[in-house]
Parts: structure tokens; C-alpha cells; sequence
């Protein structure tokens, strides 16, 4: 089961992708992820990220099969 | 009782309250009714806006309103509170947010409300993208202090 | 834009803002709109209670809404502000109150909407007077701290 | 021209009267005028006052053809 990646807002126009399928078959921290799916070593202090639609940091681990999300601070309201 | 809509149409927040509060009306528990509602000003940080669109996170957008308004709700021994949020294209003066909550007293309806807005603001995945009067677009990096 | 109504007759406050939002269009302007809706709850102070009138001085009643709604804009800069209020015999999950602000941010919206409410209950001259499941009658002596 | 004297509520109702005309032809303090018109010497420390509906307090003065109220604590809202 692959991880699911999905970038939101200006961090999806400047990653260039809103999403992609991560092959994994053990866990991987969300740092980890970050630098497999983004093409960037650095994973900026301001970017918020989710594992399955739940804040999550970049220590928590990212199971295969699940959905990963890294966005830019909110804005809503 | 707890509500949550995430919607591209627009909306009359008064029309939505009536209409709402006829379909579930609460007992005469509920001294105490706060509102707000967020409306697209057609300026930020010194320019004119012309327009909005609210990107969001489809699924996640609705889990994390609802477990706000449940927090809210908890906390605060509400009534009732609900939520409703635009996204998409929006023009100039058109609502985009309105939260409202019932409690039996008024300092707990005040407190509720606003700290629901506030946690909305704050962590609801939407960002907005507005456009410019000379056509250019750009993300809104921050909201405004509460 | 500064409005009061001191009123007997019983009235919806969602289709009363919608009706008042129509015949007076805010501009762009106004980002955040606060409301607070008090209704008259069937319990106080642990008992139960099935009537209640208002009595209120009337002329002095209007003036000081008046002079509470203009402090209110002047303080906080709001583009409008509105209060209604009923005054004579009303009925469990009845509105009595019903206080809204306009402005360009919520921080503004929210204190003026709480600040008019909290002096309004401490200023304007109303006088709850309320009717028991005996039959029995007692004025409502002080508001409950808000 | 008198001055003329409103009582409210449950204080309207202790006092037994809603209304009452003063006849004076000089200015009296307000509590001047709650004792000449309540029939009772001591003024309560919670009871509200105003001279042409505007809050006054105790020793505020009060002119010929003015408009006085004294009331409890209000409940409004």
C-alpha cells in the first residue's frame, strides 16, 4: 500500500504537485516523507502537516497506506 | 446539537440562522445565543481585492470543524453550535464564515464563540488566494490578530 | 449607522437582521459582524418560571440605547451597530434582546458586541419582573454576572 | 413649573406610587427630592436615580419642571 501525498495552496504551486503516491513497505517519519515526496532536504519550520486528516509533527510515523498532507498556515475565517 | 457545512454556494447567514434554528429548535433552556459572521472585505493589508477563492482540504476540512464545534460544545456546556464555511470563488461582501452557539448563559455563549472562531482561524485547513485590481493573484500568508 | 427599537411585539432576529441588512447595505467594508440574541429561558435561580414582563422607562430607555450604540462606534470604530429590545409580556424562548455590530475586524466585533450587551444590562432602564408555576410573582432583583 | 417624580418597578411598588408632582420654586438635591416625595427619610445605596432621564447621583441638583425617576437595580437584557 503506497503513502498518499497531498500538497495544499502556495506550498502545492511551489512543490509543483498536489499529489503523489509515496512506496513504502515500513514506516517512515513525516520528516522522511517530506524529503522523498518534495524534492527538498529542508522541511521549512512553517509548514503544517496531517497524517489521515489529523495534525501530526515531523517526528510522527506515516504507516503504508496512509494519507499524508503538508500545507501552509491556514487561512480561513 | 452540532452542525458543520462546507459549501461553494452563497449564503444569507440570517436566512440560514432562521431556516436552521426552525428545523431544529432548541427548548427554552438556551438564554443565550452568539453569533459571527465573516464577511470578504474588498481590502487587506492596504490593497483593494477584487476577489477570493478558498482552496481547502477536502475531508480533513470537515473532520477538523466538527471536532472543534465538539470541543466547544464540551467545554463550554453549549446547547447547540454550528459552522458553516464557503469555499471556492468568492466576491466582495459575501459571507464566508458564520459560527453560532447556544448556551443557557451569556458569558459562556461569548466565550464559545469566539474562541471557536478563533480555533477555526487558526487550525481549519483553508487558505485563501485573493486577486488584485491589476489582476495579479496572491496566497494570504497570515490572518489578521484576533 | 446607529439603530434602536424598543418594541412589544414578539419578534424573529434572524428575519429581523435580514430584513434590516437588506434596506440598509453595508459596504466592503465590514469584514466581521458580532450578534448576541438573549431569550427569555423558563428557569432562574433554580426555579421555573412560565411568564415574565418587562416594565422599562419609557423615553429614558431610547436615550440611553442611543447614547450606549454611540459610545459603542465611536470606541471601536464599528460601521454600524443595532439594538433591539422587548419591553411588556413575554413568553419562554422568546427573544428579548438582540444586539448586533458592524466591523472591518472581528477583535473590534466581538468586544463591542459583549461591551453594548454588559452595559446595556447594567445602564438601560428594564425591570424583569417574573411569573412562577404557583402563580406567584417576584422582580428579578439582579442580572445573572456576565 | 413642578418637578415631577417617577418610581419604578418593585420600588414603585414598596413606595405605592409611579408618580408624583413636587412643587418647589428652588432647586433641591436629589436627595432632597426622594425624601420630600417617598415619604421615607434614609435613600437606599441601591437605588438608581436620574434627573431628565439622564443617571444623576444623590446630591445632584434638581430644577423646577425637571423630570426625576428613582428605580432598583435593572434586569434587562
Amino acid at each position: 500500500m503506497p503513502i498518499k501525498v497531498l500538497f495544499f495552496a502556495s506550498l502545492r504551486e511551489r512543490i509543483g504537485q498536489s499529489q503523489r503516491l509515496l512506496e513504502s513497505d515500513m514506516p517512515l517519519t513525516l520528516q522522511e516523507v517530506w524529503q522523498r515526496s518534495s524534492g527538498e532536504s529542508h522541511l521549512p519550520g512553517n509548514v503544517l502537516m496531517s497524517i489521515n486528516q489529523t495534525y501530526a509533527n515531523a517526528s510522527s510515523l506515516v504507516q503504508p497506506g496512509d494519507e499524508v498532507a503538508f500545507f501552509p498556515p491556514v487561512t480561513g475565517g | 446539537m452540532q452542525y458543520v457545512e462546507v459549501r461553494e454556494a452563497p449564503f444569507d447567514p440570517w436566512q440560514y440562522l432562521a431556516e436552521w434554528q426552525s428545523q431544529h429548535p432548541l427548548d427554552a433552556r438556551s438564554g443565550a445565543t452568539a453569533v459571527f459572521v465573516g464577511t470578504m472585505r474588498d481590502f487587506n493589508e492596504g490593497d483593494d481585492v477584487t476577489g477570493m477563492y478558498l482552496e481547502h482540504y477536502p475531508g480533513m476540512t470537515e473532520r477538523q470543524l466538527e471536532t472543534l464545534v465538539a470541543a466547544s460544545v464540551q467545554e463550554w456546556s453549549l446547547d447547540a453550535a454550528l459552522v458553516v464555511h464557503r469555499v471556492g470563488e468568492i466576491a466582495p461582501a459575501q459571507p464566508i464564515v458564520l459560527v453560532a452557539v447556544w448556551s443557557a448563559h451569556r458569558a459562556e455563549a461569548f466565550d464559545a464563540c469566539r474562541h471557536l472562531m478563533e480555533t477555526l482561524k487558526h487550525t481549519a485547513p483553508f487558505w485563501k488566494r485573493e486577486t488584485l485590481t491589476d489582476g495579479s493573484v496572491r496566497w494570504v500568508d497570515k490572518n489578521t490578530p484576533g
